[in-house]
């Protein structure tokens, strides 16, 4: 076990290596950040200015050994908007993003789990129809129409709750049911899918003959053998939290990084860029490891 | 001697067109389904050539114009945009871009994700390793980021942008193959088949993938409308599709402003996303029933009720 | 009639299939008192199985119905009962075990979860449930029960998870037990120690047994009464002893005939260079030692039969000779080539040289081909054996000779009993035309006729196309008939080997001697005083 | 009355930094509240440049200013204001070691102030400029102490300090019991951001915020809340006459003929904007109110192009309009109806549709070498007062964003920076008619409107420079 831990940490390390590196020159081929930090009519002296305080003039190569060491010794750069450290930058705000991405994740597969199972086990019927029809919905609305409207319902016309911005519990209502709809969709397909196979098992008519409740046949027989691939999408829909969920961070004016990372690459305010995908990788790969290991948890037959 | 079976034996199993012919028969949502996206490919085929000139005849003092009002005709009956454009010629002459991008985005990622998954899940700990590490590198790479640098350096294009669509996309078939393979290829027949010398792609082709499909095929359509809605937020960020190109992503990011004065503008090329979506999985649902042999019945049994 | 504890009138079950409707179970009706013993006998196929799922209410319906009939426990009507009613009988006063241990384990969570569920379900509290749960696991001989409590089904040997199954099935004491050939799997010493648990319960509870078998000696040493089904049909009833000596029905009567064991023994066959050659083969499942230094020569055309207690390596051995599972250590000599060390190209051609019928046949066969798609991968994977043309006719051909029909091409494994699906198995395995077939436990699952057949058959291969075999058999009869060697294993050692002959007439290990006393015999009367005469011994 | 209020802003500034106080999304915020300039324009009214830290200001005979500083000044951290503040400030502008903004404003000349007295100091620039007191409503005041590289908390003379600034959510400024003028009526301002203008728009609606600078149009239906106001910022398509066909002059006023900008107004463009005639704004200093936009004539744009194209100039060559999504408002639409108009006129007209960063490079030289004919479609800002902000960059020939070099505008440039009085405006107005008339130097558009919404209990009228400075001395409270 150990060992796998340690390969896999090695491994991990490498490819996050390998992204900073492809991030740092990919990044450094679309565009000049001096034109678009300083203003239009900015001269080019002051440009050129401006790349030699940011250490832009010199070659690409040089530039990359000097951020490597940096970041060896703990130092992600200056973020050149802010002019603050990127990291601080970044985690402030990857917080913020963490705890929406987590809870959100916890209640998206609580419930979709429960309504996919469900809906698997009698499939066909109505509760499976609805559930699907609504799922759907869920998982192909543009969520802006979802944000914008709940806003106008709930905070405008019904004045229950705060449009957006921070502060109390209140204000995460909204951004969290906004988001909630689409990987709600998507894990309720997922799980309804793989349940339909595992409920047709014959370890399930076992539990029958044992006279086994249909709840825990669902949820303890079925489910964990139906989880391999939940899990996984589950995996993909929290990554893509993390990662930032752009639309409901810049409509609730949620601080979190997924505005900061498009921001910053549309300033090509590399530090920040280079910072927020390296806290959110990590945060990826540790889940990814997570997953791994559920998946050997889960299903004793796997072994690595 | 022979041991007979009863009955069952005397009918002849139909033609495999026949058959699937009449389980889609039986279901009548996956019926309508099917009908509504062969006319969406329809109309991405004839689309542009039908109603091109129609869906960009601008007309300033028709903006906005609300829908349901038939006197301007039938090509408003969804209203107009924001310069007086048809909204429902824009929507079907945009049917074309849309299903390229999304359907090339969609098949490019599941086929090279489900290779990928196939291979990690089935080869050397080393080869899987180094394919799951890169999958981890694709899904931490954030998608606006590979955006925004492809269609930099490629310049935007629909296909640069499917491309773009279709990387971010693969970790996920990627993954979910390889945690089904593992499980799968410690099943008995797995074993039986390589006993008989079956090649590791006979295996994994024959044997591994049609277990694995129904759940991938879940996901394709689902990520149909990722890919509409993440094309759409390309779009509003000014490095996805621009217009004069059109695509249902692009008209629902134009329609983002007016959605309180003028909701219509997004509604109908949302609407056309959920819907399609809605079908492909419909259909997806009832073609996993109709491919597997032990669930079949279903199909088949109200085929046999309703018919 | 309220005397009988269960009552089956007129049951009739059909299937919905692709082709049509398959009558599975056509109107039979028999009852079985408090106490009783109740052996259905009949042929692959002919719906046992779906009978008692009939009275476990496990038919999926759809596909399938119950077209007629009454299911009457105490004269309760169980085909009306609401749902939770039902619910509480399944488990508590009516259990079964499973024809396919392996398929009808839940793989992921341990046995002694599985075992203590039944318990909790029907109201045992944790503690208890454990403690129940560790002493019938021990009941049935699972070997160091604490441990195997923590295993999963996949870490147990087929003849252990049917005890598991077993022990699970006994765990409230039901008032009926059906039991879908809950031996098949066992060698024989474990086999009489599970009929003579099984007795002892009902003794202790007065519990009715329905048993489901192909092996006459089972019947004839633990039945009272004996039900006989052919093609969905009743065909013949009456006490055990009645239907031994004075079979009515024709199938009945072919059915005893074929009754293994009785023919002549098969001299050693092969001289000169053994094809297979297997030195000192070990292998470890972390700490456990499932082979320790396995040796043998198996000679051309000869079957090497491997008997032995359950558990003792035999299905590990068969693996690792086919490379399923490596070897620690040691080397298999296929004609001088060691099978071991071979690279995968070259393992490629030797494939169809060597094949295999497993021990499970639901989980061996892909769920989603049909059995023409199954057999003819064999052609597609060597396409040098067969043109395409004659595929079809030679499917067929295969299958009438395992004793299924042409018309089955079209079907689904699922669609098929259990005894149909090792046939198909079989049929598989021969497709390629090997040299050396490793049949696990290929003929426990069917029916002494249809055993009788195919064993003809492959004996006729073994004549004539010099197949040898390495077969693998709880069953002594079976192995007496068919098998020119016999090893004996014990815990992952060979204890004993020999010709046939030398192994049943001159045993000389202790551990053979054992087990050909434990072996049964069809005939009641012989059986009844074999017990007797254990009994003495025991007292 | 007064009391504590809540503006909500379309963008966070993320510097807080007074040199940079002339970028809008920090100017906003603490231009003027946190740090004040010597001295201020007058938007409200005509008054042109007005003391605010200096009391008076006089040329001296050599060209160079001397400015007479207010007394009796302290900083929010407690240190008093005088001479070496102020030539710390400048210092630390001109300074290469950052990157302050407002250094943009001084291109081409040196001006250095030089210290006469604690509260008398000189600036001399060279060459000599005459709008130099206009200059300084540019420059903030900072303490000498303040390093030059960035700061966090700006520390300035005005009505407020910062007092709570969580990046992200919320930035707060307190008013200053210690301040010099008059004690505003907001006693405390908190800023949030919202990028989504409907949510701001709601957020006034619903009292989760008092001010909200900028709506969008279509949310601006409440006439007892919504305000519309001229912001300075211009949209015009900028022409580069390098390539052949735009090289001609006739293609060039045919594209300004094609597009029949009146129709845009109330449509595409809200009501109260303003077609444009200049780079520049009316309230600016030379406005030329005899510049007339040119008349929508297809017909007429039509011929030209037939006649340029029987001179041989290939005025079939596909133009390429390059635009930034998201720019302002409608840009997608307006560009694609200016595309349809300019195409019913003959034009071939490819749309591209950029990002910022790409659509920098379109804009700045240098120019991509190879490009075809191109039209960059950019909206500008001027709400200094003075032209001398925007024509060189726009035109002249080493202008950054020039898309021609003509010596004439070269020399009306020159000549009219250096000019003073009226003698300036005519220059400015002469050079205003004959880069619209002679040299057909852009297509020009609009002036555009802003509209904001101010609860009902404030009293607040924005202006003209409230997207770049919101003076929160200037609101009332009902
Ligand atoms: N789901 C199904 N669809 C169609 N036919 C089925 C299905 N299940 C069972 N059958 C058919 O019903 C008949 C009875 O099957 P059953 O399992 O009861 O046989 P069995 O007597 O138990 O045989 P065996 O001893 O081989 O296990 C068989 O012919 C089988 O093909
Ligand atoms: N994957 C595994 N992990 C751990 N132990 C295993 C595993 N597979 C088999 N074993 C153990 O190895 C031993 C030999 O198993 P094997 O399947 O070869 O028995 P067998 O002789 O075929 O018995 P049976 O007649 O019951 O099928 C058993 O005790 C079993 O518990
Ligand atoms: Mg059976
Ligand atoms: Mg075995």
């Amino acid at each position: 076990m150990l060992s796998f831990f340690r390969k896999r940490a090695l491994a991990s390390l490498i490819s996050l290596f390998g992204l900073i590196v492809m991030v740092f020159f990919l990044s450094r081929l679309t565009g000049d950040p001096a034109a678009l930090f300083l203003p239009v009519e900015a001269s080019a002296e002051m440009k050129a200015q401006f790349r030699e305080i940011h250490g832009l003039n010199d070659p690409v190569m040089t530039q990359f050994i000097r951020y490597a060491g940096d970041v060896v010794t703990g130092d992600f750069g200056e973020s050149l908007r802010k002019a603050r450290p990127a990291l601080d930058v970044v985690l402030e705000a990857f917080v913020w993003t963490l705890w929406l991405a987590v809870i959100t994740m916890a209640l998206v597969t609580g419930a979709a789990i429960v309504v996919g199972s469900l809906a698997a086990f009698r499939a066909g019927g109505f509760f499976d129809r609805f559930s699907s029809i609504i799922s759907l919905i869920g998982a192909s609305v543009p969520d802006f129409w979802l944000a914008i409207v709940a806003i106008v319902v709930f905070s405008v016309n019904l004045a229950w709750l705060p449009t957006s911005g921070t502060g109390s519990l209140l204000h995460w209502i909204l951004p969290i049911s906004v988001l909630f709809v689409r990987p709600f969709g998507i894990i309720v397909q997922v799980v309804r899918g793989s349940m339909i196979g595992a409920l047709t098992s014959a370890y399930v008519k076992t539990a029958r003959a044992k006279g086994v409740k249909s709840g825990p046949i669902i949820f303890v027989h079925a489910l964990r053998n139906a989880m391999l691939p939940v899990i996984t999408v589950i995996g993909d829909q929290a990554a893509s939290l993390l990662n930032g969920a752009v639309i409901i961070e810049t409509i609730f004016g949620f601080p979190g990084v997924g505005k900061l990372m498009i921001d910053s690459i549309l300033q090509r305010d590399f530090n920040v860029v280079l910072a927020a995908i390296l806290v959110t990788a990590l945060a990826i790969f540790l889940m990814n490891l997570l997953i791994d290991l559920a998946y050997v948890l889960l299903d004793p037959r796997i072994r690595h | 001697m022979t041991l007979q079976i009863p009955d069952a034996a005397l009918i002849e199993e139909p033609r495999f067109i026949v058959r699937m012919a009449r389980m889609l028969w039986a279901d009548k949502f996956a019926l309508c389904a099917a009908l509504f996206l062969v006319t969406i490919l329809i109309l991405a085929i004839i689309g542009p050539a039908w109603l091109g000139d129609a869906a960009i005849k601008q007309n300033l003092r028709g903006r906005n114009a609300a829908p349901f009002e038939w006197d301007r005709g039938w090509l408003w009956w969804m209203g107009a945009d924001a310069l007086g454009r048809p909204l429902f010629a824009r929507i079907i002459v945009a049917t074309q871009n849309t299903m390229m991008v999304a359907a090339g985005a969609v098949i490019i990622s599941s086929v090279i994700g489900t290779v990928l998954g196939l291979v990690a899940g089935f080869s050397s700990p080393r080869v899987n390793q180094v394919i799951m590490r890169l999958a981890d590198v694709i899904m931490s790479f954030p998608s606006l980021l590979i955006a925004v640098i492809v269609l930099y350096i490629l310049g935007s294009s629909i296909l640069n942008l499917m491309l773009v669509l279709s990387i971010t996309r693969i970790p996920v078939y990627l993954r979910t193959t390889r945690a089904e393979v593992l499980e799968i290829r410690e099943r008995m027949f797995v074993q039986a088949a390589r006993v008989m010398g079956a090649s590791g792609k006979r295996i994994v082709f024959r044997h591994i993938l049609p277990v694995v499909l129904p759940t991938l095929t879940t996901l394709a359509t689902l990520d149909f409308a990722y890919v509409m809605l993440a094309e759409s937020a390309l779009s509003f960020l000014g490095i996805g599709i621009q217009p004069p190109e059109i695509t249902w992503g692009l008209m629902i990011s134009q329609g983002r402003q007016y959605l309180t004065n003028a909701w219509w503008l997004s509604f109908w090329p949302g609407l056309a996303i959920i819907l399609t979506t809605m079908s492909l999985n419909l259909l997806s649902n009832w073609l996993r029933i109709a491919l597997d042999p032990v669930q079949r019945w279903r199909l088949e049994m109200k085929g046999r009720n309703n018919g | 009639m309220a005397e009988h504890l269960l009552e089956v009138r007129n049951l009739s079950v059909e299937f919905h299939t692709a082709m049509g409707v398959v009558k599975a179970v056509r109107s039979i009706s028999y009852h079985l008192g408090r106490g009783e013993t109740l052996a259905i006998l009949g042929e692959s196929g002919s719906g046992k199985s779906v009978s008692s799922s009939a009275i476990m209410n496990l038919i999926d319906m759809p596909p399938g119905r119950i077209s007629s009939g009454e299911i009457l426990l105490n004269g309760a009507d169980l085909l009306k009962m609401p749902a939770h009613e039902r619910r509480k009988i399944n488990g508590s006063r009516i259990a079964m075990i499973f024809q396919d241990p392996l398929s009808h384990l839940n793989p992921v969570y341990t046995v002694g979860w599985q075992i203590r569920e039944a318990l909790t379900t029907h109201g045992a509290d944790a503690a208890k449930a454990q403690s129940e749960a560790l002493r019938l696991i021990a009941r049935v001989g699972v070997p160091h029960p604490e441990r195997a409590l923590d295993k999963y089904p996949h870490e147990f040997s087929g003849g252990q998870r049917q005890r598991v199954m077993i022990a699970m099935a006994l765990a409230l004491r039901p008032d009926l037990l059906i039991a879908d050939e809950p031996t098949t799997a066992l060698d024989v010493t474990v086999q009489a120690e599970v009929l003579a648990l099984l007795k002892e319960l009902q003794e202790e509870t007065g519990m009715a047994v329905m048993i489901i078998t192909h092996d006459l000696g089972v019947v004839a040493e633990i039945a009272d009464r004996v039900v006989v089904m052919e093609k969905g049909e009743l065909v013949e009833t009456g006490t055990v002893r009645e239907v031994y000596h004075n079979p009515q029905h024709p199938y009945t009567k072919r059915l005893i005939a074929a009754a293994p064991g009785k023919g002549e023994m098969h001299a050693p066959q092969g001289f000169g260079e053994p094809v297979l050659r297997v030195r000192d083969v070990r292998k470890h499942y972390g700490a456990f030692e499932a082979l320790k230094g396995v040796s043998f020569d198996l000679m051309p055309g000869e079957t090497m039969a491997v008997v032995g207690e359950s558990g003792s390596g035999k299905s590990t051995l068969a693996r690792i000779l086919l490379r399923l599972d490596e070897a620690d250590s040691g080397s298999a000599l296929w004609k001088g080539r060691d099978l071991f060390t071979l690279s995968p190209g070259e393992l490629y051609k030797l494939r169809r040289d060597l094949q295999m019928v497993f021990q499970d046949p639901t989980q061996s066969l892909n769920p989603r081909m049909t059995v023409f798609q199954l057999i003819s991968e064999a052609w597609i994977i060597h396409p040098d054996i067969l043109p395409k043309a004659k595929w079809r006719e030679r499917v067929a051909e295969l299958l009438v000779q395992v004793g299924l029909g042409p018309e089955h091409m079209g079907r689904y494994p699922h669609q098929f009993s259990g005894g149909q699906r090792q046939r198909i198995a079989i049929a598989r395995a021969l497709a390629l035309e090997p040299q050396l077939i490793i049949c696990d436990e290929a003929v426990s699952a069917l029916d002494v006729s249809v055993q009788a057949q195919v064993i003809a058959l492959l004996d006729r291969l073994r004549r004539e196309m010099g197949i040898a075999f390495i077969f693998i058999a709880h069953d002594l009869p079976v192995v007496r008939d068919f098998a020119n060697h016999v090893m004996v294993m014990q815990q992952g050692n060979v204890v004993e080997m020999g010709t046939v002959s030398e192994i049943f007439d001159t045993p000389r290990e202790d551990y053979t001697r054992a087990l050909l006393a434990a072996g049964l015999d069809p005939d009641p009367d012989i059986q009844a005083a074999n017990r007797a005469a254990r009994l003495r011994q025991v007292s | 009355g007064s009391g504590p209020i809540k503006i909500v802003l379309p963008e966070e500034a993320d510097l807080l930094e007074p040199c940079m106080a002339t970028r809008s999304n920090i100017g906003r915020i603490i231009m003027q509240n946190v740090s004040e300039t010597l001295t201020e324009l007058d938007v409200r009214g005509d008054k042109g440049v007005m003391p605010r830290l200096a009391e008076k200001w006089e040329q001296n005979s050599d060209g160079s200013w001397r400015f007479h500083l207010r007394q009796g000044v302290t900083f929010s951290d407690g240190t008093a204001f005088d001479a070496k503040d102020v030539k710390h400030s400048l210092d630390r502008i001109m300074s290469d070691k950052n990157a302050c903004e407002s250094r943009r404003y001084f291109g081409g000349m040196t001006v250095t102030a030089n210290i006469v007295d604690d509260h008398t100091v000189d600036f001399s620039a060279d060459p000599v400029q005459p709008i130099l007191p206009l200059l300084l409503t540019l420059v903030t005041i900072v303490p000498e102490e303040t390093p030059l590289e960035f700061v966090r908390e700006p520390v300035g003379t005005g009505p407020y300090k910062l007092t709570d600034w969580t990046p992200g959510q919320q930035i707060v400024l307190t008013s200053r019991d210690d301040y010099w003028g008059e004690k505003p009526e907001v006693t405390e301002a908190t800023y949030l951001f919202r990028a989504d203008p409907s949510v701001r728009a709601a957020m006034v609606q619903t009292g989760e915020a008092d001010l909200s600078p900028s709506i969008s149009q279509l949310d601006a239906t409440n006439p007892a809340t919504d305000f519309s106001y001229l912001d300075s910022e211009t949209v015009y398509l900028r022409i580069d006459h390098n390539i052949e066909p735009l090289n001609d002059i006739r293609v060039r006023r045919a594209l300004n003929m094609a597009i029949d900008r009146e129709a845009f107004l109330g449509t595409l463009v809200p009501e109260g904007a303003v077609l444009a005639t200049a780079i520049v704004p009316p309230p600016t200093l030379g406005w030329n109110p005899n510049v007339k936009v040119p008349a929508f004539d297809t017909e007429g744009a039509r011929k030209l192009l037939e006649e340029a194209k029987a001179d041989g100039v290939k005025v079939d060559t596909p133009i390429t309009i390059v635009a930034r999504s998201a720019n302002f408002p409608n840009v997608t639409e307006i560009m694609e109806a200016i595309q349809a108009q300019l195409q019913e006129a003959g034009f071939t007209i490819e749309l591209k549709f950029v990002e910022v960063a790409e659509h920098e490079q379109y804009y700045s030289k240098p120019f991509k070498d190879g490009r075809g004919p191109q039209i960059v479609a950019a909206m500008h800002d001027n709400s200094k007062g003075d032209p001398s902000f925007s024509m060189f960059f726009k035109y002249a020939s080493e202008g950054t964003q020039s898309g021609f070099s003509d010596p004439k505008v070269d020399d009306l440039i020159t000549r009219a920076s250096a000019a003073v009085g009226d003698e300036r405006a005519k220059l400015w107005s002469e050079l205003i008619a004959y880069v619209h008339d002679e040299v057909v130097a852009d297509v020009l558009l609009f002036h555009m409107v802003g509209f904001s919404r101010v609860s009902e209990r404030l009293e607040f009228k924005p202006t003209m420079a409230t997207n770049s400075m919101l003076q929160l001395s200037e609101i009332g409270i009902k």
